[in-house]
């Protein structure tokens, strides 16, 4: 394994340097119907699950197939996409912000044979590699985050629940059945890389017990200032410890007013928190982002916490296709869930999905959790 | 035969779905295999050590990853993510497993030449596992090498013409829905607006000058596919000023069953018949609308351009034809104070190609300038709103309170008044109050 | 002739609604001219005065009132209010003028036996001026000097079998809409309830031992006459458990016209033939009501008994006959915080007059203790409760969480565990985690 | 002027003692057909503004005239409504809970002597002393605080305002023409003695100026660490002055965080804020009670600022008027005026009562003024 240079010389790093030149510009890769129709789309119709017709006032039609996918890809995928991309769309393809795949052809025919040779294509073990799906009043791809494939702060793993869930949802990502569009995403910490807070349903990893101190090493390592200034609850304080005689800084963590959040574990690598036991899934529901209708709304926690059952989280993927199931069965023509719960009252919400309501669903904090709490005699019984 | 065992994640080969595990190994056994001679410039075994490293947090119940450290290109301050494992003897091919974000072209198209190009520089010099794409929108090269950065760096802005991502205190990858390019409903040109701005935006977007992360995304219509009401610092939401245009035609095709409602979205069940009144008139949120001996009536005073009749009826309804965009600022993460999604700033602003999108930036550059000035270590822009008040960010960009910015006036009466506002100014004297009111 | 000249005042004589200017300058001039001798235990010109710095406030554009000091009747930490005026030499009828707060009795209602007793006192030994009623609910007697409090103590316990209310950090004085004394929603019994536990506290409300005010008041059903949702950190709200009782020829007579909807109460205008879908059916906010070949059904499990249907129709439909009350907690106005309303605590409680209201009591006690226990000086409990969080009041009163507890739950994740719910509580190993993840 | 002991004998102060005796019982004061048909009331209908009747399962009725007033009443006045109550009424009355009086007849036929009664008896200078009215869909009696009459904390007066306020509002008191019940009230400093937190319309009194310092009195007079720990937005804090050579302790207010909220007074009377030109009016709108269709709502603020204009503050009833008039030509039948301002969007609602929309009303108290700005692009032009 030779180091091959690129021709970029380290002792000057200046030389022949290119920099600031962005992305590449995004109509060098249209496809020529794209290119010519750009903002002349007339109307679209979604011919079945997965594939959509767009119709433009020129006259031109753009067929495209969805596919879904883990956003976690091979180089080797990818270029099977591209192979595909070169046989029946001209080399041209597309990823959707929710990690589709978009294929595109220009013209009616050119659909099915599209169709059939990417729903051919399976892993060796069985699983598809581009199940067409991902549209209309359905389940589309799951948007979420690296978990224990990449991160530090994860509290569960990301691909896996990902995998293990849209198992579960398959045939809702190739069916239209739901009442409104139904959008699941993960995120694995509350950083919540991802539109966690706003999804129909939504995996959030949480941790459950405050970081563990390690005195040794945590001046070395850490800004105390920092680690201090990082903790939202003013959870942590300085400390002088004394470890083989010697006494070093440290902090200390008050267990009671910390709420696992992991900021300053962030901030400092002596202050880890993550542990088989106390980490898991929270479960929220009922977030959108559109302005269809309604605006936004915010995931609201439905289930405080649920175990990393690796490698298939059970216990989450039940709670999801529960939901799932009365939520489509309860709700009206375009309501989408969190909609249905405001309009049925979230005391039913959970009579109906059959979920406890514990006290870790009250909202306690700051200020904004009073707005919360219930300020009418209107409730049902 | 793999390196590692992995029980655990070989249950995740099964099922429908497409299994990571299932395309981590077909790339493991090709990096071992070796067909095209590469001379790999990184671990060999780096998928298969991945795979281990995963299988022992499946057992642990815990990430084996540690802090990164800061590694990065010269002269720029993001773009990097770096990544060691906390078991490096264990699992030597990831010991250094580095994240590279590499900006994603608009709307996410690509042309397959490019994808190889791509892909070829990957598995040379890369882990040749990738996302596609980040949460903002990157391309996600997964795992390499300290030395290998530069060298990644090199080949992409030299031989792809390409760049890389945000990271760390910067304007971030902005990210744009399909928009104009293959949707009916764009009120702008998301694309241009986005690589414009982005192209413009070069240096915040490399040099950390910020005092945390900030992110731009582009959305054609409410419908927000991109999601940037949640998750930019700043929205781009297209509207439109003047009337949603109406085909009666059409209207009459819909109401007939001639054409499916909602572009055939619901196909997937007999909802029967389709009711205008039910599925639009009585979920308009401001009943503004009419339908009366076959007509179409919106008044389009009252409509608040939410979307959802255009979108139940896209053969007949369509945005008006004075298309601008909206501005929502202060998006964020729930870390630390609560998540927030965007507050409107801006209700309208033109999309001026010619002129550079002078208007947009006319807001952006002043909410900076503050920020900047304003703003603590790892304080979103968001925070700062909340801590200083939405009062302070429309004089920081000239903007004259609207009712447009609430969703309902104040309910509680703290109201602070500026100095110059009262009359007579802040300074009383006590001895003249004492001369009117004894102690 | 007017002691004091009120030129701005008399302004407020004009016009139709009743003039409290009018209302003194009678009662000043009565007493001026005093026909039945009464020997008047305060300043004669109490009301010339009164008049007077009024109109000196009206000039001045502020008040002319100094802090109360510490006044009141032996043994009672409230009910007099201390209040003296910053220019006692202009207007001496006033240099003291404290207020005494009466218990009014249930509902409001009175014999004028009753009241005569009470003006022939006032008269005697105060202004002869008073609020009928104060906010909270008392019988407000504005105006005496402090060496008439006891004497006016004493007449009203012994010759007029009546006692002082609340004032101070104590519970105030209790209060209730006129309830099934006069209104056919009421589902208990308000007068008795709020007269039961205004004696049985007569302790808590005489003798301060709280951390601030307490207010309790008594509303027979959710139209809350008494505002107790917005005005007492207790509210006691009337409401049923089974079915509203429909009398379908009366719905009947409503839809034909026979019967004018809502008692009459919108006869200034014609606002056209009743119409039940638009005003009773489309208004019910969980759309639980049909009405359908001339028959309305109430889907009772979904209806949230808000009144609004029962309002509208009150000879068709009434609450069900197992009535009890919801109990809300919290409510304040906006010092310090901000203003709060009661938050719904105990969706349902028995009002079990045989048990002397031993399981209304139940809920009272245990917060009483636990805001004793926990509250700051000066902080209500509504306060507290948003301090410590609704989970805290909850474990005081031993009430399990429900979602009739919230309008919605939490949107953000910021969950607190309790070490003993979880696994392996909250001590872990550095050393033992270190050996997995080395440093 | 002779003292006349009542038999209190200041110095044996518990001798023959009666406490704790609480008010008279409820059910001494009824009249006899509300004591009978108490709990048997099947229905009630308002006969015309001011008059109801209810109606028992017994087959009895009783017909209530509602008669409106300033609650600031002599023992003068009160003796006319006994005198009233003995003719009509065998010498029954009560009061409802926003200070109008009731006059309750068992019969029909006593109902139109009562009110012509009522109605014929003014004050010399003309106005009403008992207008008949304040029932169903009008504007009943403005419920109110101390102001200028007692209170030492107002920023405007009470009384004054109210009367001024309901001579404008005079003929929706005796008619039933709104949408909905109306409820205006009125609170002389933001402590908000009565429930201007959610009424319909409000008026607020509130100051603009942050307090004085009377340095040279207040160690004397207050407890300083009580004053700086009353102050919300921490703006006191201690400090040293130099007076005639004499160093004192005071406070310090920082200007610019003060609020005006005046708690600082309550608790140390050497910080006065009351100021002429600073004190004046806010107008608060939309707020409600009843849980009768929608929850409780608070007021929102709609005018920042009115000012004192003694003796008719005619910006602020102009103000109200206008309100009125608007609400009551655009809402729907039972629409309150929060329910209707919510309907047609607030933008509307600005815009239709051409008032002004001001920075002021912009709410930046603490988290949860986060939660009123707008997070939508739905809004109107
Ligand atoms: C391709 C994509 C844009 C892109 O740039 O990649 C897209 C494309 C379309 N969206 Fe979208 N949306 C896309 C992500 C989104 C998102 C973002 C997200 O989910 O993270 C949203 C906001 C979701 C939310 O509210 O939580 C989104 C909310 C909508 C809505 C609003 C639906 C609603 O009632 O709330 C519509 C209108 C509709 O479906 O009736 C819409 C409609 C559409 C239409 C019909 C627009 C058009 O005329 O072309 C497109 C096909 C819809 C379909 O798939 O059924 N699109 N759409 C994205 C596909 C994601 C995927 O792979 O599944
Ligand atoms: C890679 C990515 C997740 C993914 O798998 O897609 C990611 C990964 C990380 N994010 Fe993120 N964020 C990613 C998109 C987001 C998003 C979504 C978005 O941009 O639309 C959010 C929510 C929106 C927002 O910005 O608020 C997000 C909110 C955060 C936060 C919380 C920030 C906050 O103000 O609340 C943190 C914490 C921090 O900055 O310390 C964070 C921090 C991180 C760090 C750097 C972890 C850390 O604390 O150092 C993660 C590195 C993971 C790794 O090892 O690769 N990441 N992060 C996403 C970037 C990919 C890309 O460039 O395309
Ligand atoms: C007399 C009365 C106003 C009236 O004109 O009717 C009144 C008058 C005063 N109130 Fe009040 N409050 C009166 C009902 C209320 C109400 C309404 C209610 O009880 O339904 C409230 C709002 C509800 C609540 O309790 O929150 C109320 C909230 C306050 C507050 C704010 C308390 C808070 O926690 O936010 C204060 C400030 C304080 O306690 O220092 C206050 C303080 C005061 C003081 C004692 C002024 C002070 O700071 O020392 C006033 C004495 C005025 C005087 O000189 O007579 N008053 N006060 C009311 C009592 C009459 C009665 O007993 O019937
Ligand atoms: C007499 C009184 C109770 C008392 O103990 O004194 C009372 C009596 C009645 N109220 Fe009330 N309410 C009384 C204060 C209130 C209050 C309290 C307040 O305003 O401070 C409220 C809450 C106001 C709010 O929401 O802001 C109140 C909200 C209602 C409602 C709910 C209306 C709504 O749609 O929101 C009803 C039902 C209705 O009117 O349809 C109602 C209905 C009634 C009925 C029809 C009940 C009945 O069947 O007897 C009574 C006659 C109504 C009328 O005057 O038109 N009453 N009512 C109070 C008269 C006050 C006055 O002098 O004007
Ligand atoms: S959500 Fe948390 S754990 Fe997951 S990638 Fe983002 S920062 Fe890492
Ligand atoms: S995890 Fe969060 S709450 Fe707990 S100590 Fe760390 S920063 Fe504070
Ligand atoms: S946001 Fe609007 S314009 Fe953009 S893709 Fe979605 S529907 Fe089309
Ligand atoms: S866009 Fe929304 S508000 Fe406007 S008419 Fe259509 S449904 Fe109504
Ligand atoms: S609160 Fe209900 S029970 Fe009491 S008077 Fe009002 S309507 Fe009647
Ligand atoms: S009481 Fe309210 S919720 Fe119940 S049926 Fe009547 S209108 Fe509907
Ligand atoms: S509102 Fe303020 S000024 Fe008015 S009586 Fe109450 S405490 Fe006094
Ligand atoms: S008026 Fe209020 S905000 Fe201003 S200094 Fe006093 S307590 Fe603080």
């Amino acid at each position: 394994m030779a180091f091959i240079s690129s021709g970029y010389d380290p002792k000057s790093p200046m030389e022949n340097r290119v920099t600031d030149i962005g992305p590449r510009k995004y109509d060098e890769f249209y496809p020529p119907v794209i290119a010519k129709n750009k903002g002349k789309w007339l109307y679209h119709e979604i011919l079945e699950p997965g594939v959509l017709v767009h119709v433009s006032e020129t006259g031109d039609e753009v067929y495209t197939v969805r596919v879904g996918g883990a956003r976690l890809m091979s180089v080797m995928l990818i270029r099977e996409i591209c192979d595909i991309a070169d046989k029946h769309c001209d080399g041209y393809v597309r990823w959707t912000t929710r990690n589709n795949i978009e294929f595109m052809v220009d013209s009616k025919d050119k659909v099915k044979p599209l169709i059939e040779d990417l729903e051919s294509r399976k892993f060796d073990a069985g699983s598809y590699k581009f199940p067409v799906g991902g549209t209309g009043a359905g389940i589309t791809n799951i948007v979420h985050t690296q978990g224990w494939i990449h991160c530090h702060t994860p509290a569960t793993d990301a691909s896996g629940p990902v995998k293990a869930a849209m198992d579960v949802l398959f045939d809702d990502f190739k069916d239209m059945r739901m009442p409104a569009q139904l959008r699941v995403s993960l995120a694995c910490c509350l950083n919540m890389c991802g539109a966690v807070h706003c999804s129909d349903i939504a995996m959030l990893g949480y941790h459950r017990k405050p970081p563990m101190v390690d005195h040794e090493y945590l001046d070395k390592m850490c800004e105390i200032p920092l680690a201090i200034a990082a903790c939202p609850t003013a959870a942590i304080k300085p400390k002088k410890v004394e470890i083989d005689g010697k006494t070093l800084n440290s902090v200390d963590v008050n267990n009671s007013r910390c709420m696992y959040c992991g900021n300053c574990y962030t901030m400092c690598p002596c202050l880890p928190l993550m542990d088989k036991e106390g980490d898991g899934v929270v479960l929220m529901v009922g977030g959108k982002v559109s302005n269809s209708r309604s605006a936004p709304k915010f995931s609201k926690v439905a289930v405080a916490f649920l175990p990393n059952t690796a490698p298939r989280w059970p216990e989450t993927t039940d709670a999801i296709k529960k939901i799932v199931e009365v939520y489509a069965a309860d709700a009206r023509k375009y309501e989408r869930l969190g909609e249905w719960a405001e309009r049925i009252g979230w005391e039913r919400f959970f009579e109906k999905c059959e979920l406890e309501f514990t006290h870790h669903l009250i909202d306690d904090f700051r200020d904004p959790a009073y707005y919360t709490w219930r300020q009418t005699t209107n409730f049902k019984f | 035969m793999a390196k590692n065992k992995t029980p655990l994640l070989d249950q995740l080969e099964s099922g429908p779905w497409p299994s990571f595990v299932s395309d981590m190994k077909q790339q493991a056994e090709a990096r071992a295999k070796n067909e095209n001679n590469v001379e790999y410039q990184i671990p060999v075994d780096v998928v298969d050590d991945l795979l281990g490293v995963l299988e022992l947090s499946y057992v642990d119940g815990e990430t084996h990853w540690k802090h990164g450290g800061i590694v990065g290109v010269f002269g720029y301050g993001g773009g990097v993510i770096g990544r060691y494992c906390d078991q490096p003897e264990m699992f030597p091919g990831v010991a250094h497993f580095h994240t590279m974000r590499v900006a994603q072209p608009g709307g996410k198209f690509y042309k397959t030449d490019y994808l190889r190009q791509l892909c070829d520089l990957w598995d040379f010099r890369g882990s040749g596992l990738t996302n596609m794409h980040g949460s903002t929108g990157d391309i996600i090269l997964l795992g390499t090498t300290t030395p290998q950065l530069e060298e990644i760096f090199f080949e992409l802005t030299h031989k792809m013409d390409q760049d890389l991502g945000g990271s760390g205190s910067n304007l971030r990858t902005p990210a744009d829905c399909i928009g104009q390019a293959r949707c009916e409903w764009a009120c702008y040109d998301t694309q241009d607006l986005c690589y414009q701005l982005t192209i413009d935006y070069q240096d915040e977007l490399h040099r950390p000058a910020f005092p945390y992360k900030f992110k731009f995304k582009f959305d054609g219509c409410p419908n927000c596919c991109v999601a940037s009401i949640a998750r930019a610092d700043m929205a781009f939401v297209g509207t439109w000023k003047d009337d949603i245009r109406i085909d009666q035609d059409a209207v009459k095709a819909y109401v007939e069953g001639d054409v499916k409602p909602n572009g055939n979205a619901h196909a997937g069940r007999d909802w029967g018949p389709f009711d205008i009144a039910k599925e639009v008139l009585d979920l308009c949120p401001t009943e503004c609308m009419r339908y009366e001996n076959g007509k179409l009536e919106i008044n389009n005073r009252e409509c608040v351009r939410c979307m959802h009749c255009i979108n139940v009826m896209p053969r007949a309804l369509r945005p008006g034809v004075h298309g601008g965009l909206s501005i929502l600022v202060g998006a964020k993460a729930p870390i630390l104070d609560g998540a927030q999604m965007g507050s409107l700033l801006i209700p309208f602003v033109e999309v001026n190609k010619e002129s550079g999108y002078e208007e947009i930036k006319n807001v952006i550059e002043p909410i900076w300038d503050w920020w900047m000035e304003e703003g603590k270590n790892r304080e979103r822009l968001g925070e700062l709103m909340k801590r200083k008040g939405f009062q302070a960010l429309l004089e920081a960009v000239g903007v004259d309170a609207m009712p447009q910015h609430v969703s309902e006036p104040r309910h509680n009466p703290y109201i602070f008044w500026k100095e110059e506002e009262v009359p007579g100014g802040f300074e009383m004297d006590i001895n003249a109050f004492r001369k009117r009111h004894l102690r």
